[in-house]
């Protein structure tokens, strides 16, 4: 009677789908552009996988070769998290309101 | 940790992800949801380092590369001018395609390590997640450095076409499907090297017939390659953030494609399929130079907006390049010291980037509900004196209202026209990006400025 | 490293809630009376429930008393599920277009 | 049927239930996802039939029921006149929150047969969800029933308050939460039932303090109720379509609630702890009877109309009462004969319930184009010659634009005001829902007409 936890995965994928279409249409076009950089920016979570496999394995042998792809795809990913959040944090900052 | 427990901190991280993109449903509620965001990226690294739980050298040389990544970022993100973030959501793309693709590669290496299996017998669910994560990875990250290039004008945004690129396209596609299968069957390492090089040539192949101005369109559908990239890879990892995130960023993505190309009445497949701005634009823009237009310098235009009661500015792709919003500020202001009622009027896919001009007001500190969408001041043009149209074109020509052959017929558009006069500053009669002549330049109430915006708006500031 | 199945319902539980929030506020307010016959219909599929309450036990003894219970429900769910999905009906049939 | 594949129609079925959601986005996709919510209903229950397997005798008897239940519901379904809608809602909301009871407690009964432990030794877990669920669904269950007979005017509509009441509820409310705790300890049957009866009476304290009129707002929230209790239920039988569901019933009755709320600019809390409206009634409706109003007849209104060149109806809940909304077409169409241009404004909490008015417009073959929004149409007024106020009042009372002391100050209101001259088909000067009188009925250019909705209109379409 158990369920596979791929079926689970898959109900959480699909509804993620349905709250990215809302949510983007809830999105004012004012502010297009910082969506676009924040949406790079979350998927840059991907970061996630990049660091299990920097990590996993021996502890002497730090660069064997998946490891260095690991450490590769952390350097790219951190770009993008730092670079996405702080230039879309920039971007915000100059939408104000009339005094 | 208990994958329990970072199975609850990875939904909180991908909560505050949603919560993050809500944010963005106005102005104010946006900056919260950035932290938001921030919060949730955090959560979701820390819980990762605490789960994998192995603090020797190897998490040293992590945060080496965390910070060495962190400070180009941080520094490419301070120092860009707004004019460029076109080319540097597209860079940062192509970041994200690459990352996807080591992680794929790292976990085909070593699948144990993922709890996948071992080399050379991965689950095949896995295998099929992997490959199709590290295929579109692929894609995004070469696609994304053309949409790159294109827009840095390091590559020349013509289209580049060859007969049969369709049919290679297509080709390409289907080996890649056919090798995955394969791979499926004898877990190859040559197979899931030759998938990845293939997917980057698909890469380069689909963006180079795509015109440089239809660029924004391929950036956020490459955005929405990327997220179901990290959701392929989240199925693989059994990451709960990861698909959360990845089908967010996906669905997104998609949707801004489709939200572009409705406001410029395309349809996406028209727009893929490439080569449109460009051809056209040779072929109309020479016939009708004849025509007489009014021609007005600087102090002409002050002296019929300082007598006005009510001034529209529309702004347009011109406005960017010349970088002429500060001189516009300025100009605005002296305006509303002589009493004059001045409103922005955006339109949708004014400039080549969703939403790109109102970063450029903001940048020069123009208040937001100064600024209006198409619907909201649409009616506005009727009553008012003055409509000051800075570098935009397409966005404001009637055609799209009246003849059903041209190109952008059906085009929502700025009805200019309707105010008593018309400024165009703009520095010839050329056409904009859809390649069309705007017959507003010829009519008597329209008074073309024709100079680079940001020259203009200064001299008539010194008018003023 | 099995993650409990809970876990992955709450996250279900939780996409559902932003889908709903959004799915409503994406609703005509001219369909606003249809929106609260048509919820109510939806929220009948606690048949699923009763219906096992009825049916699970020997073959023999139908009418235990949880039995029972399980009928019971299956009738209200039912008057609900019919109910509010043809007044549903009968009212969205009769929204027209100038002909 | 194994787990998974019943699983993944159990997702199916929850996924067209948001589907069956999203269509009345618009009238046009409204049936279609009406059938969409039918066919999750029919998978659903044909995979819980296969996944549990069990083809005897019983089953026969679980089809008898469910026809049973099905033709009384589709009998009341054709029946029920459409005025009666609120009334019906409430009816049906309080069968949900009963089956789920019912459902709880056979679970509790015969936890074996849902995986949940044996009897004397439920599972944790299972046994808070299911007395969480029980305790939602018997509050839904009596609320909905007390909301019923009030909307049915079985019950006066007035508010029964008595001195202590909220520290009752809240004495009761914890006391449910405790003996949960208890239960949890000793798993005794005892402490079960008296749980389900502590929350039947809950349900009935919490709904009696309320006025008849804001009884829209509380049905709404006893549908969100109804959608947790779901949710809870689910959660016990591990069964996704149902906490799908739940959480999207849950959210979108709240949500709903909250939409009304803010149409009439009161607080949610204002609204549930009750009795407002009834109290003001009779304190503000005496002193300004003197003051001299313009009374008019039939045929005035007729006069004025068929002269007029554009005319607005706003109906209020005095058509619904009156059924004038048959006449009203009729009146329409005569005027539209006379080449009157003619269309319907709206307002968000017209009527007793939201979207009241525009089915009650539907039923009488009204177009739906030709209905607006209240934002939609209320710069029209301005350059309308006749509005025509049937039955309604608030919805239209200025005092909401101008005074900060008033109860309505703040709710937008449809500026009828504002066209030239404004007819209100009402019975007397006593004033609608709000007890606040409206000073349109005294100005120069409103003509009153005194007297049945539905009598008036139809005199009218005689001397047209
Ligand atoms: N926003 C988006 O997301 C997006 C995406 C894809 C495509 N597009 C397309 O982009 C177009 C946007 O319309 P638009 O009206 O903003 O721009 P446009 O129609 O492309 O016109 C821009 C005008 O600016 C003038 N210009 C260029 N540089 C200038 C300078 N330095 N100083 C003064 N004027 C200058 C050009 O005329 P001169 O050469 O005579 O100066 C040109 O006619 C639409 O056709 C839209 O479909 C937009
Ligand atoms: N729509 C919702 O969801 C909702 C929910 C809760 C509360 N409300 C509240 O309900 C009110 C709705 O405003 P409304 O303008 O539609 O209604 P209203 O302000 O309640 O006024 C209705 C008017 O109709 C008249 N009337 C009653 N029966 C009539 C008949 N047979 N023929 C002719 N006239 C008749 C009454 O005056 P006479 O007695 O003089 O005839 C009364 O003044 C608002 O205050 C709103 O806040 C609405």
């Amino acid at each position: 009677m158990e369920i596979d936890p791929f079926i689970f995965r898959l109900s959480i994928f699909i509804l993620s789908i349905f709250v990215g279409y809302y949510v983007v249409w809830s999105v004012t076009p004012s502010l297009h552009t910082p969506l676009m950089s924040v949406t790079n920016a979350i998927s840059s979570v991907i970061i996630v996988g990049a660091i299990i496999a920097a990590l996993v394995g021996s502890l002497d042998k730090v660069f064997e070769i998946s490891n260095i792809f690991g450490f590769l795809a952390i350097l790219l990913a951190a770009v993008n998290i730092f670079g996405g959040f702080l230039v879309t944090q920039r971007m915000l900052q100059m939408y104000k309101k009339k005094k | 940790m208990s994958a329990n427990l970072s199975a609850i901190f990875y939904l909180i991280s991908g909560i505050l992800f949603i919560l993050a993109l809500r944010g963005l449903s106005s102005p104010e509620t946006s900056r919260r949801g950035n932290y938001f965001g921030i919060t949730g990226m955090i959560i979701a690294i820390v819980v990762t380092f605490l789960s994998v739980g192995n603090f020797g050298i190897g998490f040293f040389y992590v945060l080496i590369f965390l910070l060495i990544g962190g400070s180009i970022g941080s520094f490419i993100a301070f120092r860009i001018p707004m004019t460029a973030m076109p080319e540097l959501v597209a860079g940062f793309h192509s970041l994200v395609g690459l990352a996807a693709v080591f992680v794929a590669i790292s976990a085909f290496l070593k699948p144990d390590a993922f709890n996948l299996g071992v080399v050379g017998s991965i689950k095949l669910a896995s295998l099929i997640e992997m490959s199709l994560g590290a295929a579109i990875g692929a894609i995004t990250f070469s696609g994304s450095i053309i949409a790159f290039l294109k827009l840095r004008g390091i590559m020349s945004g013509s289209p580049i076409t060859f007969k049969g690129q369709h049919f290679l396209n297509l080709f390409l596609g289907l080996s890649i499907i056919v090798l995955i299968f394969f791979l499926c069957k004898n877990q190859s390492n040559n197979l899931f090297w030759t998938i990845v090089l293939i997917s980057f040539l698909v890469g380069v192949l689909l963006i180079i017939p795509i015109g440089g101005a239809d660029m924004p369109v391929v950036i956020s559908m490459l955005n929405s390659y990327s997220g179901w990239a990290a959701a392929g890879i989240g199925f693989t990892l059994e990451n709960t953030a990861l698909i959360i995130t990845g089908a967010l960023v996906g669905s997104s993505g998609a949707i801004l494609s489709y939200i572009m190309c409705k406001g410029m009445n395309r349809s996406f497949f028209n727009v893929i399929l490439g080569g449109w701005g460009a051809s056209d634009q040779s072929t109309s823009s020479s016939n009708k130079e004849q025509k007489p237009v009014k021609n007005g310098n600087a102090d002409d235009a002050a002296f019929l907006m300082k007598n006005a009661s009510s001034v529209i500015i529309v702004p347009g792709y011109g406005m960017a390049v010349a970088q002429a919003q500060h001189a516009l500020r300025e100009m605005v202001d002296a305006l509303k010291k002589n009493g004059v009622k001045v409103s922005y009027a955006i339109h949708p896919v004014a400039g080549r980037m969703p939403g790109h001009m109102n970063v450029l007001l903001a940048e020069a500190n123009v208040p937001y509900d100064e600024v209006f969408e198409l619907e909201e001041i649409n009616n506005d043009f009727a009553n008012c004196d003055v409509a000051y149209v800075i570098g935009a074109n397409d966005v404001t020509n009637p055609v799209a209202k009246t003849d059903p052959q041209s190109p952008i017929y059906g085009m929502p558009v700025l009805d200019v026209e309707k105010s008593k006069s018309v400024l165009f500053v703009k520095r010839s009669l050329s056409p904009g990006y859809a390649g069309i002549d705007n017959d507003l330049f010829y009519r008597d109430n329209t008074l073309m400025l024709f100079a680079d915006a940001k020259k203009m708006t200064e001299e008539i500031v010194k008018s003023l």
